[in-house]
């Protein structure tokens, strides 16, 4: 007899019914594991067949903060969720609605996070239940009634015990086990899942491909034959050709698509995994991974290379970004091409180095001593992350300086499907020019209306100069006049202004006038659409304008948000809340951008920040907006 | 020369480079600075060399040392303080047809550059290392540096330095991969052209510690060694380097040294001895370079790296 | 025969009587030389003699580039500049009115940077007319034209011929020749005079000392047979004990007045001579100079030193402070007191070593990676390059975090007489406690309203804790939850708050409503002041106002501006000039003050800001003030 | 004992300290990862000294090792990725009562803090600094680390490690001054032990370089060496650090090795030999320490530093 679904307690949620599908917009699933058990994989590979029914997806880690952690702990959960959707889904989403747990604990820790919600399907092993250890039997007996009390429902599930039928290693099975078992709860398709399983154990050979594709057919016959409740979510219609990946393997393809031979860093989370991924495939394009003694001799290695003629990028986060303070500075004066990567984590100092922040806006435009005008981009997406490398290039030679684009820990991780990028030849690296260069133009011919200039480059017969962070003229002579240094200084500045001119003023989400509007940058962009999206079903006047340049910014913003009653940023970020003792207008430290904003408009920009390590969820940029709106009424 | 470089006919015949064509800036450290004797000597390889100055680039750090660049004709990059090196390895990781030299002094070396140093020396690539060591931080008026003598007096110590100084060629011999090791004076310049010649023929990272005068702030302190020839251990060795028979004499001091016999090297680097060897430690000519490494692929065409970047992606399609 | 001043070209000028003194209340004198020739030092005496005589005084360095510069060259130009008053002098003022050159090409150099005007009178050393040298009397003939004919007042003296008369170096003895003379213009004490001259050669011994007194005797003979000229400028009345320093010097003894026991530094310019100093005295406090290994040694070290209890200071300048960003933010992070002096000079990157610029604000503020709420003063006079350093060590310790104290090459080398202080033992730090801590009270235990929290130190029994940059909790355990990452982020921001309830509002120079404000900071407070009282004189409504707390602003801010028509800062940094092609109000990059003014009060602050490598003369304010004042009408 | 803390009367009877007095939060490296063995021997260490918790501070950079202050119940300061040696520095520099333990790991030590480590050696400040060398960035999830040897794979790497690594040891021993420079492994418990005592000890730094394993990404590395115990040399010597007989019985290879002699030394400490030298390499007990510079002046009344105020300040009177 099947086993039935836990009664629903809760209006909110859709019966799980007994045969037919249940059809859903969108489902959030996240499968955690003890750290080692594979949830990861179990969820990256459910995403993946998903993506390729044609479902929209998002997937994020859930990372533990040890290497090693103790088994059955709430520390130690480890696994992923995924978010699926009918059309392309942009963020992680609020809270669950199915979990699969491989022990208590782990799901306790989903539930401190608030990850989880009344009505949220469970599926639990059972194992612990029949627990030589005494302890244990009494803990997971005693979650399983608070899970209930708390309004999930709760399903124990054989998962362990079936999977000991086809190896000794459960603990490396299970995975799979419950990949089967989703497969048939989501009808996904087992041709596409048991060929994914061929792909990923490939190298393994084919014992262990066996094994796993039995555990995955087992879990989905278990399901078929004793779970009821079936989801199903429509796939989005006519794809196209899409790839999908995380941002930082975005990032690592980018770089190679954008002809960048060299990649300088040192390791740092969460910015390493882009250089990991670079290392394991960048000699296919001929480049490669320098991992320097420290971040100053990975961004000098980098410049070293720009100034050669090889554009480099260097991969860094927060605490990196502070150690190649001076030598940006130098990539400003002297004027050297070069795409500085800063994945943002949680801050400040070491602060939470495996969690998002969006925290690194301001040091990245103001850190280096004196002025030090820069390109500062923020990509959105993770197609954008693939982009913005070509894109980085670009505007580092054109406008000869260093162009730092700031990703974060949320992209860095998630996985979301797009549009295969097709590589263009014009992208790549012109081969090094060594024709000569005519003696008569001088290495900093700035044209004094823009600033800009070409470069010599070693080997240019006739280019031969010194370059140098001295205040210098533009025969690149150390130069100690007022003069010239007020004339470069500006110089250096004008690029910023030129560039803005060939922008678009960013567009408007929703009405171009209203009561609010909602300012956002970098990963925030879906769950503040998202938000938006939902009052504006409610009838609130909110719209949303989202900034990919930051510096400098896209034209028009004042114009924009003159048009609304009130304006907003919404980032992850610190910022002061009036509402706290001894904060006042003239003491309130805002939010990031919104300070940037603010100086610049003139308008009294205001912010919802908060640095909970993660991102923010729809649902509470929802809320607050809500209220905000309603207070206005 | 330079008025006919669009003519490509003429351009045929051979060139040949004279001094001038190295000649940069007119120097500006203080009359009877070491300086000068360094410019000079590394003009006169580059020029008997006839290393084209536009595939020569200079790279330095910051100080009075580190002003260097400005006086070649060549390519030159005064970067920060301390970060020579790493520059320096950027540039050569992808031009294997460009002639490195790097300049450094003992604070932006030893000092602030410590770490970049040690890992150059095991990455070793294709270089020529010239520290020019004056035992004092010239530029910014006369500060302590790693290699300044005990007791010694300088603006942060002026009571006497309290320090057991640092020996940059011991250091450098207690790093793997050390590929080529030499010392020399600023004032004897045969020595010190034949050393920055050896050590731009060597293949690999060759460091050169010169010892240079400082006679703004430190005239006394290679004034006896200057005087006293016999304060000088020449070393010399077939596989060495080495002055013709009538310039070494002068030296009374002598040992045959053997560059490939690295305990000996570091016995004879000790300064605790009292005086002070000049020529080759230390050579190791099949040590690995790294920049054999950093320069494969540089030959593949965009259509290559278009297929690679294809295949790349496709591991990703849904 | 009397040689009599050179006739007046300029009604501008009161023409130098021949008998009778000049009354004046200020004048600006300058001596340059070849560097090596002693003019810094002549200068240097000339305004101790000056001060002692009861005026006010301002000094300031005029330093070549090199080391040791060819001689007779405009780049090797060295001296002093030295402005007397009969009030206290705050600035080094415009033009100059004396000038002594011991060669034409230095006063050329002086020429080049707008240092004189038609009228200024030059004693010019005529050996040079006697070269045996062709083309040195050629350029000196040439060159003694080519001063009369830009209107200045030349004088040829016999200075290094009637030198040779006491001396066979008399490039070492000329100094002393000019000081006697400039002795008699000025009609200053010859024993005042000549106790200095044996204060300074105390230790030389007794021959160079009368060797030094022949020659100022000399100087000072000629000068009062053969020049007519005389200048009377007035003391200022009783004016107390005072000492005469540059700010470099000031903080040195500061730093020990404030009973910090340890400087941890890495040498660069401007910066150094304050630690310079401090090696010379600081073992008789019992204190030491540490020169590390770099600048991140350097304040990794400090802040070692401040965990154990012992509040250390680091002293810098740009390039510096860009390499101690990752350590400012784990001092913010964990709550490390530390001082930090940032001596600006002229940047970008290496920029302008030797040169005033204030660029490194944006930096001090915003350079670490996430949120990093901290103190910074800036001192806007040499008595308060001290008096900081007593304040800056208070703040950290009560507000348990790092204070940047921003100066700059102008006050670093400018000397100014100011009231002797008198050092109090409560200003010296308190021996450690080595008492037992209450083991109940964590190490971070936040006051929840102020965020302030007491330190256990090592050696205090049951304070044991484990510092840490990571996030942590009131028990330094490091901490992933959202909520305590948002609390405790909270904590540190809070603190500013607090600290600026305890602050006055800025006081206003002039009235407080007009038609423009100017607001200041740091070094230019003199000139600005100077400027605004020239017009107030002119019957124009401006007031000025200078800000000496960075972060937080002193309160206030917003109701001072608004009472006046238009409010602008005056900085040494570089801001967009909206004259300028691309640049307008959506591009334009604010003065680094502005800008932070700007998104705190919303008000339109605009600024005039120039990057001269200079500090700004008063009367270049002064016309930029009048032309807006002007334009307004 | 400590509810009894403010009965100063209680407090009179001698302390014992026992090993939980050390003992702080619960280690959280993985399972048989070799930095428990090296907590457990500081923590006995500590407990046979019987060093006051609340005198004792551990200082660490960042990486799985560098989490070690967290696990004693003493004071710590666990600060920036590569920076633990500058701190430890100026801790010392006015507390000569404190005990000051560095851990710091081969990426922290010998990558990112290559300046400070060479500077503290030369330095010389009393204090126990632990090098937990596990041959790879743990932390950050197995990128190559200077000691990395070569052909290891790593993520940075994977198609191997092409680069020379650094030897600790030689290094250490090429600067001057450096005055206790020992070698272990965290597999052998006893000898781990004597090292750390042996080191914390001597009055100066102490560098002990500890070889460890990361059982999570290098788990081969020293598996040989711990399987086999000839790859290992035991170093031995009345000066040396000695296991009793029953306890060195079990290393084959042994050598007699007198630590005063730095040439033999640097000779020992190349790991080209094959063989694994733990032992006392080098040991200088007079060697020169910074920190009694630094502390000089700490007696001073606050009467006598007013005065000394004052008398400077005279100096500037107008
Ligand atoms: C980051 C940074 N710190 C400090 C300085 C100041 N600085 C410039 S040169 C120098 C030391 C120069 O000494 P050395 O390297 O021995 O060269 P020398 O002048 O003796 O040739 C210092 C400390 C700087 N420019 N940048
Ligand atoms: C400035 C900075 N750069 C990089 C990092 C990231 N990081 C943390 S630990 C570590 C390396 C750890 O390796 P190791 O020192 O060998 O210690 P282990 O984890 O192996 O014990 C790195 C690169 C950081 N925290 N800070
Ligand atoms: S100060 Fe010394 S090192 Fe610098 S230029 Fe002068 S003599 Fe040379
Ligand atoms: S990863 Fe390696 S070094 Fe880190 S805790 Fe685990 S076993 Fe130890
Ligand atoms: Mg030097
Ligand atoms: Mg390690």
């Amino acid at each position: 007899m099947k086993q039935s679904a836990i009664e629903p307690k809760e209006e909110s949620r859709p019966a799980p019914t007994g045969e037919g599908a249940i059809e859903v917009e969108q489902h959030i699933i996240e499968i955690v594991s003890d750290s080692g058990e594979g949830a990861q994989t179990c969820g990256q590979m459910f995403g993946t067949i998903s993506a390729k029914m044609g479902n929209g997806i998002w997937t994020v880690e859930i990372i533990p903060a040890e290497i090693e952690p103790p088994h059955r702990s709430r520390a130690g959960a480890s696994g992923n969720r995924i978010r699926i959707g009918s059309k392309p889904v942009t963020n992680a989403g609020d809270t669950a609605d199915v979990v699969v747990a491989f022990n208590e604990q782990v799901l306790y820790s989903r539930i401190d996070v608030g990850a989880l919600k009344p009505g949220t399907i469970v599926y639990l092993d059972k194992v612990w239940d029949s627990s030589p250890q005494d302890e244990v039997r009494e803990a997971y007996r005693a979650a399983v009634e608070d899970f209930r009390r708390m309004g999930f429902h709760v399903a124990e599930i054989p998962l362990e015990e079936d999977c000991l039928k086809y190896t000794d290693e459960p603990r490396r099975g299970k995975n799979m086990w419950a990949l089967g078992m989703l497969c048939a709860v989501y009808g996904r398709d087992m041709d596409v899942a048991c060929g994914e399983i061929r792909k990923k154990f490939r190298r393994k050979g084919e014992v262990v491909t066996q094994t796993n594709l039995d555990l995955i057919n087992a879990g989905y016959n278990w399901a078929l034959e004793n779970l009821s409740e079936r989801f199903f979510v429509p796939a989005v219609k006519d794809i196209g050709e899409m790839v999908v990946m995380n941002g930082n393997t975005a990032i690592g393809l980018g770089v190679m698509a954008a002809g960048m031979e060299i990649c300088s860093m040192y390791p740092i989370t969460p910015a390493t995994s882009a250089s990991h991924y670079l290392s394991s495939v960048y000699h296919t394009v001929g480049g490669f991974v320098h991992q320097a003694e420290d971040e100053i001799a990975a961004i000098g290695f980098a410049l070293g290379a720009s100034y050669s003629g090889k554009t480099a990028v260097t991969i860094t986060s927060g605490p990196g970004l502070a150690l190649k303070t001076e030598f940006v500075g130098l990539a400003v004066m002297a004027e050297i091409p070069l795409v500085i990567v800063v994945v943002q984590r949680g801050g400040p100092s070491t602060g939470l180095p495996t969690k998002i922040e969006q925290g690194d806006l301001l040091a990245a435009l103001f850190a280096s001593p004196g002025d030090s005008p820069k390109i500062i981009l923020a990509p959105a997406t993770i197609e954008e992350c693939f982009h913005y490398m070509v894109t980085a290039r670009k505007l580092a030679e054109q406008f000869r300086g260093p162009v730092i684009v700031l990703t974060d820990a949320n992209l860095a991780t998630g996985q979301q499907p797009f549009q295969r990028p097709v590589p263009k030849e014009e992208w790549l690296a012109a081969p090094i020019v060594q024709s000569d260069w005519d003696e008569s133009v001088p290495p900093f011919a700035w044209d004094s209306e823009t600033g800009l200039s070409n470069r010599p480059i070693p080997g240019q017969r006739g280019g031969e100069y010194v370059l140098t962070g001295l205040a210098h003229d533009e025969e690149s002579h150390v130069a100690y006049e007022s003069s010239i240094n007020q004339r470069t200084m500006a110089m250096r500045s004008r690029k910023l202004a030129v560039l803005q001119k060939s922008l678009k003023p960013p567009k408007i989400h929703g009405d171009p006038e209203g009561d609010l509007l909602v300012v956002t940058w970098g990963s925030t962009l879906g769950a503040a659409i998202e938000a938006v999206d939902r009052l504006r079903k409610d009838g609130y006047k909110v719209s949303s304008v989202h900034l990919r340049f930051l510096s400098p910014f896209e034209p028009g913003l004042k114009a924009i948000f003159q048009k609304f009653k009130k304006v907003m940023t919404v980032e992850i970020n610190y910022s002061d809340d009036l509402r706290m003792p001894y904060i006042n207008e003239e003491n309130r430290r805002p939010a990031q951008l919104a300070r940037l904003l603010r100086d610049q408009t003139l308008l009294d920009i205001d912010s919802w920040s908060r640095v909970p390590g993660s991102p923010l969820p729809p649902g509470a940029i929802e809320e607050e907006l809500r209220r905000r709106l309603t207070a206005e009424k | 020369m330079y008025g006919l470089k669009k003519d490509w006919v003429l351009e045929k015949k051979p060139r040949v480079c004279v001094l001038e064509d190295y000649m940069g800036a007119e120097a500006r450290w203080c009359p009877g600075c070491g300086d000068h004797a360094v410019l000079n000597s590394v003009q006169r390889v580059a020029r008997d060399l006839q290393l084209a100055p536009e595939r020569t680039v200079v790279v330095s750090g910051i100080g009075c040392s580190s002003r260097f660049p400005h006086y070649m004709k060549t390519y030159g990059f005064h970067g920060l303080h301390g970060r020579a090196l790493p520059v320096a390895s950027g540039i050569r990781s992808r031009r294997p047809d460009l002639d490195i030299f790097v300049v450094t002094g003992d604070g932006d070396c030893c000092a602030i550059g410590t770490a970049h140093w040690i890992h150059a020396i095991r990455y070793n690539m294709n270089m020529t290392v010239l520290l020019l060591d004056n035992n004092i931080y010239g530029l910014t008026k006369a500060q302590t540096s790693p290699t300044t003598k005990m007791t010694e007096r300088s603006n942060t110590h002026p009571r006497g330095s309290f320090f057991v100084p640092i020996e940059p060629i011991s250091v450098v011999l207690g790093i793997p991969n050390a590929s080529f090791v030499a010392q020399t004076v600023d004032w004897n310049p045969p020595h010190l052209y034949e050393t920055i010649r050896a050590g731009h023929e060597h293949r690999g990272l060759s460091f050169i510690r010169i010892l240079q005068r400082c006679p703004h702030y430190t005239s006394h302190v290679f004034a006896e060694a200057q005087r006293d020839t016999s304060r000088i251990l020449y070393m010399r060795h077939p596989e060495g380097i080495n002055l013709p028979d009538a310039m070494s004499k002068i030296f009374k001091n002598q040992v045959e040294h053997d560059p490939s016999n690295i305990s000996e090297a570091r016995d004879l680097a000790r300064e605790d001895a009292g005086v002070l060897p000049i020529g080759l430690f230390y050579k190791k000519p099949d040590a690995l370079r790294y920049d054999e490494v950093t320069a494969e692929g540089l030959k593949m065409s965009a259509a290559e790296k278009i297929e690679a970047i294809n295949n790349a992606l496709d591991r990703f399609m849904v």
